[in-house]
């Protein structure tokens, strides 16, 4: 069995507790996949050690008992040492079978950053405990985390190391199991489950060391914990670092709390509950003033200090009420959305002419919507940007309730995407790039934006010089409850156009994109969202951009 | 379901004969161009006088079978040691042998039409001199089907193999490259330059080559065919790549072959089209699945020429990214796929 | 094998003998043929023989509409019309298969080759020949053509096994049926009179100047045919879901190669018994109640069929050789043979072996003289091809 | 050039005969058969029919005629030289 898949290095991790009659089973079915095992005795008192010797595994031993939660978690730290990228935790009492392993594998090549969970088929013969069990501690996941899981009680897992190990955890027993759940999803970690077949023992024989009582009291303690803290929007310190201010806007909880409210309510009430706040971000979130002046100090000079509360204010709470609509579009879908959009002919028209087409948009109004309106171009629109954190639990992410083929090239891919998007764009593609902020290494160039010079990524442009596409700056803004607004500023690129070189060109449609930008924050001041510092600092203004040549 | 593994591979292409010349030009991402594919090597395997009547397609299928062969350990009189088929995939079939029967009747009269180049047009001769050659006398069967040709060729020879017909099955997949059908592509806007998988506009230059693998029950050191499947829908082919670590897709300069691939390599981490290597080809998935046999082997993810990538990382060589499993897709016609995929654990 | 079964639940025929199978078996029951010089195309050949030929316009433009026009490949309409025949007697209309995973499995030989004089006449004289001939050649290719004409989505094969392709053809559904690939195929054969085919069997010396002679000593070489056969081959549990009436199964079915000579048969025939012995499988040989024969009246191939016929199921097995009625149809030949096999199951009589009158101790066994009953348990039918391949399908029939 | 040179260049180039030279083809010598070295069989018979035909114009109508005229070059020749147009 070779180690794992594409790049991937897996640890097999079991967690011994007075297992003596089973281990050495599970150690066998495992020893025959050929993986690198490590055994966490957890205190065992019984024959468990000695069974252990038999096999060549790496063993970790703690003196007394102190909970399966701890021995994972010293196994996610054991395997991030000696970099393995996963680790797959299965349980000792021979519940799971070692040859559902390689189904974990696959699901670890196919989404390598997930946390993959073992569903257990609950047929037939299953103690009524459990299904119960699983039920509620799904229904907490849910509330805590705003994911749906089948089968959060599960030990038989696999975990990414790196993102997990740089968590902090409170539970050290069986409720560790479920709030390291709650954490990957708050750390942006999706959830993936395959089926897995499950041995039950007759009462009996089954050597569990579940405490009913004592055990659940704690589970039920951690899920009120995490829930709670949910509700309370304070700033987590476990944000992972390069995050942008604006992937951590609210959290699990009170996006979960607001969906809830939309889809029950609509959307006025969820404006309501939006007040207070967005009041208590303004007031109580220095960060938040702090990400949102350097735009609101530009275009509302001459207010300093406490008189820019309230332009922040207007701000964030016309962010809001944009994330709120954009929820509602996924929610209760297209109908009530009201779409005034007077360039809608041209920009047909030239969509018509089958050449490539570079989308420039920008974090302006809802954008996610803007974008999905293009279904009545009927041609794919390929899609250069990062899925942030808030946007995933908005349910901003999927695009395919929307009618538009959008196919999304992550700008950490090869080479920033880009040679796939040259691709699409020589064969007539939309190609949608974001105009206000560049991602990782894409060049950068200066250009006077609100009176003070300030980075834009120059790709747009680089694309369509080199594949002789036509431009169209795609800018929108929120003008009412589930109202919005486009517009479509088309630049041909002609022949004439290209003689002049790729460096004057891209300046010029720079300053074109810029333009609009500006002329579009005139109009609508609170419509813009891009909360990086693209203002820059004198020594840090590139001379010239550091070009990607594509 | 009895598993098929890959024993050998043997290639005649531009870049050379012999898989070695396929894993150099792969590795130093050499171009195809306008070299032609080389048989002197065939005399090292068959007597020449055994071979004299034969024609450039039936020599290149031979040679390339001889050389499956050499890389399974087999000498080509050893090829009739165990029950053993034939399975020959061609889309164009003997040209040479089927325009030098015309050139005899309008160049000198209907009576004088050559009975060798009336033999050797008759698609199933190089199947036929095959197993003149290596004395084989399992079953045959000659399949020319354009775009189905492969799949169609490889479940007959899976089926021979798990039912117990054969042991072994030498599949060769191939064409012969004739003056007519590079005027043919010309006409069709084939460019002249080189093979550009994707390009916007024409690339498709008709190139000749074969590929050919010894095909026998059990895992073979260059892994096993997981699965072949024929007439999947866009999706379904996307859904059935997506498990593999590399997809391979049998691009080779047609005009419209981005939209027929986009969804495919869309949705897929790591893709290569290596045609520039070997040109066009009708039966291109043929050779394709020998760079997927022996990027398993290796366990390597070869760079190839410039033009061969489009996604993926560019590194190569032993340290490289490890595929387990390698999906090759082809056209088979508008709207249907097929998808071959190669494991090796 | 698995215990899926594949049986044919529908036959369609279009040859010289008739344009469908009931007219084509009442002409040959009537021990009535008509080969005459070719009037599709001029040749003159050393050896000038008399062909087979469809006329024109006696067989029925199917309803099936072709993705191109078929006018100028007759190829092809020769199958939609043999195959518009098989699925009205299997009970399935075109528009029930669109869209089903159903395979389309066609031998022939002329059916997928650019041997358009025309263009090459022009392409030599570097005349930039227009394309349509090239068009023609990259639409025709029977199988792919028809699994598109009929929007189907199983498995898709041309054979090219040269005189056996038909034969194989059958083979392959059957096989395609065992491994689950799809539960209904369209199987056949399909081929047309050229001139090519025409001068070059000329040029080989095996063409006769007289209708051909099966396993007559004073056979002196076969007459080219055309035309296509076309069976609907199904598992049984399809045809039973479908509750079509099943017509025979196909039991078995043997490929063999001679390794012996490019053009000549195994002088012992070592190629025809090990794919006889592959096709009858466990079954006793003795248990065969006629055999539907290759025999294009060549002396090599009579020659070696009859002896190698005689050793496996003894001298006295009734044999038929059809191909007086037909000519040797190339890649329909396998396909027409099969469906003529079929129907002497069903009928439980074989049509004279047209012509023969002096037995040929050579070839030890004697074909049918006369109209002939037989037992309508098990028949074989066999193909002897160009290159030494050599095939065989094992049909059982509706009982005696 | 004589005819039987000729037609021994003929042979070797038209039948594609490799490693033989004209000179090792004795004009008495069996062309076909076990005894002859040159390997020839069937399908070469036919090929020298239409080589004939194309070269000399002159037809072997079947396959006796071809035994006869093809026993050695000596008998090709004669049979040419015979039936030759003209002659």
């Amino acid at each position: 069995m070779k180690d794992g898949t594409a790049g991937e290095r897996v640890l097999i991790v079991v967690p011994v507790f007075n297992n003596e009659s089973s281990v050495s089973g599970v150690l066998a079915g495992v020893a025959a996949l050929g993986l690198p095992v490590l055994v966490v005795d957890d205190g065992s008192t019984d024959g468990s050690p000695a069974a252990l010797d038999a096999f060549p595994v790496h063993r970790i031993r703690f003196p007394e008992n102190r909970g399966k939660g701890l021995a994972i978690r010293r196994a996610l730290s054991w395997a991030e040492e000696r970099g393995f990228s996963h680790i797959i935790t299965l349980d000792a009492d021979g519940q799971h079978s070692p040859g559902d392993i390689p189904r974990l594998l696959d699901k670890i090549r196919e989404a390598p950053e997930a946390v993959i969970i073992g569903k257990r088929d609950f047929g037939r013969g299953v103690p009524g405990g459990s299904r119960f069990g699983r039920r509620w501690s799904n229904l907490w996941i849910r509330i805590a985390s705003g994911v749906s899981t089948p089968d959060s009680q599960s030990g038989f897992r696999a975990y990414p190391v790196r993102p997990l190990s740089r968590l902090k955890y409170l539970g050290s027993r069986y409720e560790f199991e479920v709030e390291v759940l709650v954490r990957a999803v708050w750390a942006g970690l999706p959830l993936e489950w395959v089926d897995v077949s499950v041995r039950y023992f007759p009462p009996a024989e089954r050597v569990s060391h579940f405490r009913p009582l004592k055990d659940n009291a704690r589970i039920s303690w951690i899920y009120t914990l995490l829930v709670l803290r949910r509700m309370i929007p304070f700033r987590r310190r476990s944000a992972p670092p390069g995050s942008s201010p604006s992937d951590s806007y609210g959290n699990r909880a009170g996006h979960a709390v607001f969906r809830w409210v939309i889809g029950k309510l609509g959307v006025r009430p969820a404006y309501g509950v939006l007040v207070p706040v967005i009041a208590y971000y303004v007031l109580f979130r220095p960060s938040a003033v702090r990400a949102a002046a350097p735009y609101l100090r530009r275009r509302f000079p001459g207010r300093g200090g406490l008189r820019m509360l309230w332009p922040a204010y207007r701000h964030y709470f016309a962010f809001g009420q944009c994330l709120i609509d954009q929820a509602a579009t996924n929610i209760l879908g297209r109908e009530g959305l009201r779409i005034d959009f007077p360039d809608a002919d041209a920009l047909r028209e030239l969509s018509e002419e089958g050449r490539g087409l570079v989308l420039v948009v920008s974090h302006v109004g809802v954008w996610h919507s803007a974008l999905s309106t293009l279904d009545y171009l009927k041609r794919p629109v390929y899609l250069n940007w990062r899925r942030e954190r808030h946007s995933q639990s908005m349910g901003l992410t999927d695009f395919r309730k929307t009618g538009v083929e959008v196919r999304v090239i992550s700008p950490d891919g090869f080479l920033g995407g880009i040679p796939e998007l040259s691709l699409a764009l020589t064969h007539g593609r939309i190609v949608a790039v974001m105009g206000d902020r560049g991602h990782g290494s894409s060049a950068v160039r200066s250009e006077v934006f609100l009176g003070a010079p300030a980075g834009f990524p120059i790709l747009p442009y680089h694309l369509a010089f080199s594949t002789n596409s036509d431009l169209v700056v795609f800018l929108t803004a929120r003008t009412g409850p589930r109202r919005i607004f486009l517009r479509a500023a088309v630049w041909r690129m002609t022949e004439a156009q290209r003689e002049l070189g790729k460096d004057r060109v891209c300046r010029e449609l720079l300053r074109w994109y810029v333009g609009e930008l500006e002329r579009h924050v005139r109009d609508h001041p609170f419509m813009w969202y891009n909360f990086h510092g693209i203002w820059m600092r004198e020594e840090d203004i590139p001379r010239q951009g550091r070009g990607v040549e594509s | 379901m009895k598993p098929v593994g890959i024993h050998g591979v043997g290639t005649a292409l531009a870049c050379g004969a012999g898989v070695d010349a396929l894993r150099i030009a792969l590795r130093e991402g050499r171009e195809a161009g306008r070299s032609e594919v080389g048989l002197e090597g065939l005399e090292d395997f068959i007597p020449a006088n055994r071979t004299r009547r034969l024609d450039p397609l039936a020599r290149m299928a031979l040679l390339a079978a001889c050389l499956s062969l050499r890389d399974a350990g087999l000498r080509p009189d050893e090829a009739s040691g165990r029950p053993t088929g034939i399975v020959f995939g061609t889309a164009l079939g003997p040209q040479e042998s089927t325009f030098s029967f015309l050139e005899d009747i309008i160049g000198s009269g209907d009576a004088c039409a050559s009975s060798f180049a009336f033999t050797n047009s008759v698609h199933n001769l190089p199947a036929s001199n095959m197993s003149l050659a290596l004395g084989i006398r399992g079953p045959m069967r000659t399949v020319t089907a354009f775009g189905h040709t492969t799949a169609a060729a490889l479940l007959s020879a899976l089926h021979w193999i798990r039912e117990g017909v054969v042991e072994r099955v030498l599949l060769v997949l191939g064409e012969e490259c004739s003056a007519v059908m590079e005027y043919v592509v010309r006409r069709f806007g084939g460019g002249e330059g080189n093979v550009r998988p994707f390009a916007p506009g024409c690339t498709y230059r008709s190139r000749g080559g074969c590929a050919a693998f010894v095909l026998g029950g059990g895992d073979g050191p260059y892994g096993r065919l997981a699965s072949v499947e024929a007439g999947l829908s866009e999706a379904e082919a996307a859904e059935r790549a997506a498990g593999s670590d590399l997809l391979l897709c049998a691009a080779a300069g047609r005009a419209d072959e981005f939209n027929l691939y986009e969804r495919l390599w869309a949705s897929h981490r790591l893709v290569g089209a290596y045609s520039p290597v070997y040109g066009s080809l009708p039966t291109g998935p043929g050779v394709d699945l020998a760079v997927a046999a022996l990027s398993l082997r290796e366990r390597t993810v070869f760079a190839g020429p410039g033009g061969a990538w489009i996604k993926g990382s560019a590194v190569s060589g032993a340290e490289g990214l490890l595929p387990g499993a390698v999906a090759v897709a082809g056209v088979e016609g508008p709207g249907r796929f097929t998808l071959i995929r190669v494991e090796r654990r | 094998m698995r215990p899926n079964r594949v049986v044919v639940t529908g036959l369609g025929c279009l040859c010289a003998a008739g344009a469908g199978l009931e007219s084509a078996w009442k002409t040959m029951m009537a021990g009535r043929a008509r080969p005459a010089p070719p009037t599709k195309f001029r040749a003159e050949p050393k050896r000038p023989s008399p062909v087979f030929e469809i006329p024109g316009g006696i067989f029925r433009r199917s309803k099936i509409s072709p993705p191109r026009p078929v006018d100028k490949m007759p190829c092809l309409e020769y199958l939609l019309s043999a195959l518009e025949e098989a699925l009205e007697q299997a009970g399935l209309s075109p528009e029930e298969l669109s869209g089903r995973r159903v395979g389309v499995s066609i031998g022939t030989t002329v059916g997928c080759t650019l041997n358009d004089e025309g263009f090459y006449a022009g392409f030599r004289k570097g005349l930039e020949p227009g394309l349509d001939p090239v068009e023609r050649f990259l639409a025709c290719n029977p199988a792919p053509f028809l699994s598109e004409a009929l929007g189907l989505r199983g498995p898709v094969c041309t054979i090219n096994n040269a005189c056996s392709s038909g034969t194989d053809a059958v083979g392959q559904a059957r096989e395609w049926i065992l491994d689950g690939l799809c539960d209904l195929v369209i199987a056949g054969g399909t081929d047309e009179l050229s001139r090519v085919t025409y001068l070059g069997f000329s040029s080989l010396l095996n063409t006769s100047e007289r209708a051909c002679l099966p396993f007559d000593a004073r056979r002196d070489g076969l007459n080219l045919g055309e035309g296509a056969g076309v069976l609907i081959v199904e598992s049984r549990r399809s045809a039973a879901e479908r509750r079509a009436e099943v017509l025979a199964e196909v039991e078995g079915y043997g490929s063999s190669l001679d390794a012996y000579h490019v053009t000549a048969p195994h002088p012992e025939g070592s190629g025809l018994e090990s794919a006889l012995r592959r096709a009858l499988g466990d079954r006793n040989p003795a248990e065969v109640g006629f055999v539907n024969a290759h025999g294009t009246a060549t002396d090599s191939n009579d020659k070696v069929e009859g002896r190698t016929l005689a050793r496996v199921f003894g001298p006295g097995i009734t044999v038929v050789g059809t191909k007086p009625y037909t000519g040797h149809t190339l890649g329909a030949a396998g396909a027409l043979e099969a469906v003529f096999t079929v129907q002497g199951l069903l009928t439980g009589c074989l049509p004279a072996t047209l012509g023969f009158s002096e037995p040929d101790p050579e070839c030890v066994v004697v074909p049918t003289r006369a109209a002939t009953s037989v037992a309508r348990t098990l028949a074989v039918s066999t193909s002897l091809a160009f290159g030494g391949h050599n095939a065989a399908l094992l049909i059982a029939g509706p009982g005696p | 050039m004589d005819l039987k040179s000729e037609l021994k260049e003929l042979i070797i180039r038209e039948l594609k005969l490799k490693n033989v030279v004209a000179e090792d083809i004795e004009d008495q010598g069996p062309l076909f058969g076990s005894e002859s070295k040159l390997g020839l069989d069937s399908l070469d018979a036919v090929e020298l029919v239409v080589v004939v035909q194309k070269k000399f114009g002159v037809d072997i109508g079947d396959r006796n005629t071809a035994n006869v005229a093809f026993a050695s070059i000596d008998a090709l020749a004669d049979y040419i030289t015979k039936n030759r147009p003209g002659s």
